[in-house]
């Protein structure tokens, strides 16, 4: 990474790291919406293990997207962001960075965070390792389809949920490919390989789409 | 004319789209309203466009 | 008055805001070592005049150039914009925002114009806060941040300057001493452009007043010294 | 004249004056000839009386393709040529694709039930509609939301092609998921596989669908137009009074 | 209603019919997070029967929560709550009177949905019934306790997520039984009634911690 | 000077703000028709003390008072507070923004004030913008907002009236308006106490220059005029 890069990257995690935990807020929003599940389904374990990585995924998503509104607000409501468009530096990559240190911060803490919760839903180490590298693949395409929408609401106040909505349709075909080959390596029929190379594939298509995309709404965003 | 056993969800399917298709007529035409008359409200204080041809932007 | 090369040039700027033209076919130019103040009353369009020029507000129509800067960079990424708001993040110690915008923001020094090159400690301390380097940006008080955020302006030199009332929330001395640094910049060969609602004691002074009025025509520009 | 020098907001509001009238007879007889033949089609061998909600379920389906269609061409005319109607046309289209779409859920849930004994089930092509109407509503909440009109059109016609990227990927991801719907049987390579005495009933309606979706974009398109002008007008009203406070020239970019 | 409480009430039942339709924001939510679910659950439409009035009350809980966010912080950030606590009226009915416009512009909407959204998890007539009348009862008590995490929340910016994790704790009874009514309705051996009371005595003991604690804090927040 | 019976009387007044002594022991007092002008640096305080004046930010020691106001009310729920913020919505028109604050803002008239009583639209055109009434509050611009925002103060009486930099962002004809209206209310038996940069022409004029000293005491008070 080049000096430019690296500054805004350390900044970028020094802020999350700083700044109330966001962090922490990701990990514990997943924690209730995981905990919360099981108290409306009901205590019944076949059930949840069954169920068990399609709540850590569809937490993760719900999660990552929710947490994603400040990822330029912050930035614009302080005059950062005008000032980063007349850096000199190109916006996409810019964008770019700032995702990736987003997802540091706040997606790398949930996968951490999927094999203990993991425990909660009766999963056996098997499931629990395949949701977990499949969280590790899929949530920075999460990160990076989200930043889209971040970008699409940096000027509005009420961000989060609007995001959420914009964001769901266009992550829903990662969610698919993430639950189908955790699902793939519990029940051995099914390989595991070819599902879990198109997340890869998607995680690949959403790093160059999403800052793409999310470096012209900013710029349109301007003003 | 018989619609046979499933009568209900023919004319039900039918009818609804029709309700949605006057809905969606009821949406362009109340929302022409409320403009012309906000036009003409802005029109009686006297402000009234002064470039009628020029193209926008 | 030293004339030189560096020319930041604006021809027939159009303007719209929130689907509004706000001014249409302004036309000036400012010259290295010359200050040109935006005057006009509220809402004119002295911020969206400045934003303009620093490439955040799209031009409906009209161009902008700098002749004698650095042909590859785009005019915006050739100045500093320092606004309304301070882009200074509470959580990072006041070093840390400083050393943040050095690294990140491109330099530009075009011939004919010498920066200064300071490097962030002397800035802050220039600017009488070297003291609070240590802390977070969280503790400082209004006017210190502007001043923080106006080291900024210092450690990457750039040669065009526009500032959105500068000496805003600003006490006396510390308006002073703004006005000094300005100063400095102007001598040093660079530009600013400013919007200000009051006088602004600057040493080659063009004014740009904004006023209403019948469309096209709309400005009155005068050179004063 | 080229099309092009329709790009004038005024000059499009005459050429709709002059076209309205007529597509809109043009639909209605369109309509009562297109429900005709679809009740006096013959009924079907398997699905009995109830292919009549074909006629309305799969035209309403088409459209609703269609429309994003439509979109995304507009996006693309407002984020590449700047076309002053691109923004309007995409944003008066969204309601009436969501409208369709709507049309074609309803219409699919209610023939569901008969045919499949439930009204809805997790199927591929269902999802993938469900999932397009949950983007048609989206993108009409961005509009909503942003109150500034130009701004609000860029960002919804970023969304829009990423959107529309991410169609075929759900259509296809989906059809990985689960599929029970009905294969294509009109438009297919080796020509329509449904009996002419249904097709033809379908087919007008298809058309009359479609002169309906004209009708409405062009009216919706005018009130857009006209709501801009409102909006113009109204921010000239807040300073006319006042030169002092006004901007340097009130005039509306409208 | 006195006429300052009405006066607030159409006052904030015109802004959130106005911005940007919070009300269609919030149901588009609800709408995304149930359609998600079967994605990562899989689209077996008994196992979406059994869990769906679970379904349906999680989504309405996240959808009412995350929604919340902004009952003060708009206020506070143009600087009406200041006006507003020195307006000379009580701020606990201030809170209740706010709640209450927030509640029909953003919960309703949800309890009307919800029976649509049924439709899509398979739910027969009567689940149907029960979900919406409980969620009828049930989800003005999750505004009234929202409400408290709005006000803690206020100064913050980044105030919806860790609004849902502080609030989901307070949650989980009206959760509880809220699905546990649904159920007993479904399943008929179970008296529906019992678990209803209690959750309309829920949604009662709400309207009165709700706002009382919502105020206190608004009164600490000031400065 | 007309000498009432109305007097805002703090004492000791000591403030902490995010953890720190912003001032200690500060005791003024201010009568009908008088309007007490607050100055110093940035960061000195004057916000501080005016918003804890508006009850908004608690006193760590000290007392306030208002004689002579209603006794059942506290002195804030007496004062008008127009401060940075406009409390603005740009989602309700002019007129529903303004009509809110009549119904919700409890009135106050105490013995030997008069309020005025203008109605909604009075206020408006007093403040010149009667024009924009029907119209969206988003549409209005910076400086119309404001005397929106001003207008708040024309329709509920209130005796006190407490200003932070009430010029600020307004041009020179909309800041001698407002220094009209200040006035009147100050002849009309009110209070006014206001924090400014700037000399503010004011008849009855007592001066609070805030400034820093030992952590015990720093503030001179002088009667002017
Ligand atoms: C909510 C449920 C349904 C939805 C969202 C839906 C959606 C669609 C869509 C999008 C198309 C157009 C596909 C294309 O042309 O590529 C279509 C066509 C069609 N649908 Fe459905 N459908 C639904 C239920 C049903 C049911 C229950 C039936 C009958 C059993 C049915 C029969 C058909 C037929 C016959 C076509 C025409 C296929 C062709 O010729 O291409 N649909 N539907
Ligand atoms: N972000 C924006 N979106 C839409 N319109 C805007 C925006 N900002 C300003 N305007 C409009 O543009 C016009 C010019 O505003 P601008 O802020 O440039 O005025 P100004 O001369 O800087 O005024 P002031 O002296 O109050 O700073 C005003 O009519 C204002 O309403
Ligand atoms: N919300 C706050 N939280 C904590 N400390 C604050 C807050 N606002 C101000 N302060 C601190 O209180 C002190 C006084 O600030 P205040 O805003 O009252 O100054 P001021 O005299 O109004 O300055 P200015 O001339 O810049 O308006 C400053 O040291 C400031 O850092
Ligand atoms: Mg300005
Ligand atoms: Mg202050």
């Amino acid at each position: 990474m080049s000096g430019w890069a690296m500054a805004l990257f350390k900044r970028d995690l020094r802020l999350s790291v700083r700044i109330g935990g966001s962090a922490l807020v990701g990990v514990l929003f997943f924690l209730a919406v995981v905990t919360v599940i099981p108290f409306g389904v009901g205590p019944d374990l076949n059930l949840l293990a069954r169920i068990g990585p399609a709540i850590l995924w569809i937490g993760a998503l719900l999660a990552t997207l929710l947490g994603l509104d400040r990822l330029f607000q912050a930035d614009r409501e302080d005059g950062t962001l005008d000032l980063m468009m007349m850096s000199g530096r190109p916006l996409e990559l810019v964008v770019l960075v700032k995702c990736l240190a987003h997802w540091i911060a706040t997606g790398l803490p949930l996968v951490v965070a999927a094999p203990l919760l993991g425990v909660f839903l009766n999963l056996d180490p098997v499931s629990m390792g395949a949701v977990t590298a499949t969280l590790l693949v899929g949530t920075p395409a999460l990160t990076l389809i989200g930043a889209i929408g971040a970008s699409l609401t940096v000027s509005l106040r009420r961000g989060g949920l609007l995001l959420a909505v914009l964001v769901i349709p266009l992550a829903i075909p990662v969610l698919i490919f993430g639950v189908s080959s955790a699902d793939a390596a519990i029940h051995d029929p099914v390989p595991f390989l070819t599902p879990f190379l198109i997340l890869c594939a998607l995680t690949l298509i959403a790093a160059v789409v999403g800052p793409v995309a999310s470096a012209a709404a900013l710029r349109f965003s301007s003003d | 004319m018989d619609l046979g056993p499933h009568s209900g969800f023919i004319i039900a399917s039918y009818a609804l789209c029709i309700l949605t298709v006057l809905a969606l007529v009821a949406w362009v035409r109340i929302d022409k309203l409320v403009q012309d008359r906000a036009l003409k409200e802005l029109a009686d204080q006297g402000i009234v466009r002064n470039r009628p041809d020029t193209p926008k932007q | 008055m030293r004339s030189g090369f560096l020319k930041l040039v604006a021809e027939n700027l159009t303007i719209d805001r929130g689907g509004r033209r706000v001014f249409q076919d302004l036309s000036f130019a400012v010259e290295r070592g010359e200050a040109l103040v935006v005057t006009g009353a509220n809402g004119i369009g002295k911020s969206s005049l400045l934003r303009t020029l620093a490439g955040l507000v799209p031009l409906a129509a009209g161009t902008l150039r700098l002749d004698g800067g650095l042909p590859d960079l785009l005019p915006q990424e050739q100045a500093h914009y320092f606004g309304h708001q301070d882009a200074v993040k509470p959580a990072l110690s006041v070093s840390e925002n400083l050393q943040f915008w050095q690294s990140f923001a491109a330099p530009c020094e075009p011939d004919g114009f010498d920066g200064g090159r300071y490097t962030p400690g002397e800035a802050l301390e220039t600017l009488g806060i070297g003291h609070t380097a240590h802390l977070p940006a969280a503790y400082l008080s209004a006017g210190q941040r502007r001043r923080l955020s106006l080291s900024r302006l210092l450690i990457t030199p750039r040669p065009i300057w526009l500032m959105d009332e500068p000496t805003s929330a600003l006490d006396k001395a510390s308006e002073q001493q703004l006005l000094g640094l300005m100063n400095t910049h102007l001598d040093n060969g660079g530009v600013v452009v400013t919007a200000t609602h009051t006088d602004l004691a600057l040493n080659q002074i063009r004014t740009l007043h904004l006023q209403a009025g019948d469309p096209g025509k709309l400005l009155q520009e005068e050179a004063m010294s | 004249m080229a099309f092009w020098d329709y790009a004038n907001p005024t000059r499009f509001l005459r050429l709709v004056q002059i076209v309205l009238p007529w597509l809109v007879g043009l639909c209605v007889i369109t309509f009562a000839v297109g429900l005709y033949m679809s009740f006096q089609a013959p009924e079907d061998y398997q699905q009995g009386q109830t292919i009549r909600i074909m006629y309305i379920h799969v035209p309403a389906a088409w459209l609703c393709m269609m429309c994003y269609t439509v979109m995304s061409l507009s996006s693309i005319g407002t984020l590449v040529w700047k076309h002053p109607l691109a923004d309007v046309s995409a944003k008066s289209a969204a309601p009436i694709g969501a409208a369709f779409t709507f049309m074609a859920l309803l219409t699919g849930s209610l023939w569901g039930k008969p045919m499949w004994g439930t009204y809805w089930v997790w199927d591929a092509r269902l999802t993938s509609v469900l999932v397009l109407l949950i983007m048609y509503l989206g993108l009409m909440t961005l509009w909503r939301t942003m109150d500034d009109p130009i701004k609000a059109g860029k960002a919804a016609a970023v969304l829009t092609l990423v959107g529309a990227l991410n169609l075929p990927i759900i259509k296809f991801s989906v059809d990985w998921w689960n599929t029970l719907h009905q294969p294509a049987s009109v438009v297919r390579l080796d020509g329509p596989t449904i009996h002419p005495d249904q097709l033809w009933p379908l087919l007008v309606m298809a058309i009359a669908f479609t002169l309906l979706f004209l009708v409405l974009h062009l009216m919706a398109m005018r009130n857009e137009i006209l709501r801009r002008r409102v909006r113009a007008l109204r921010m000239r009203a807040a300073s006319a009074s006042h030169p002092g406070t006004a901007a340097a020239t009130a005039q509306p970019a409208e």
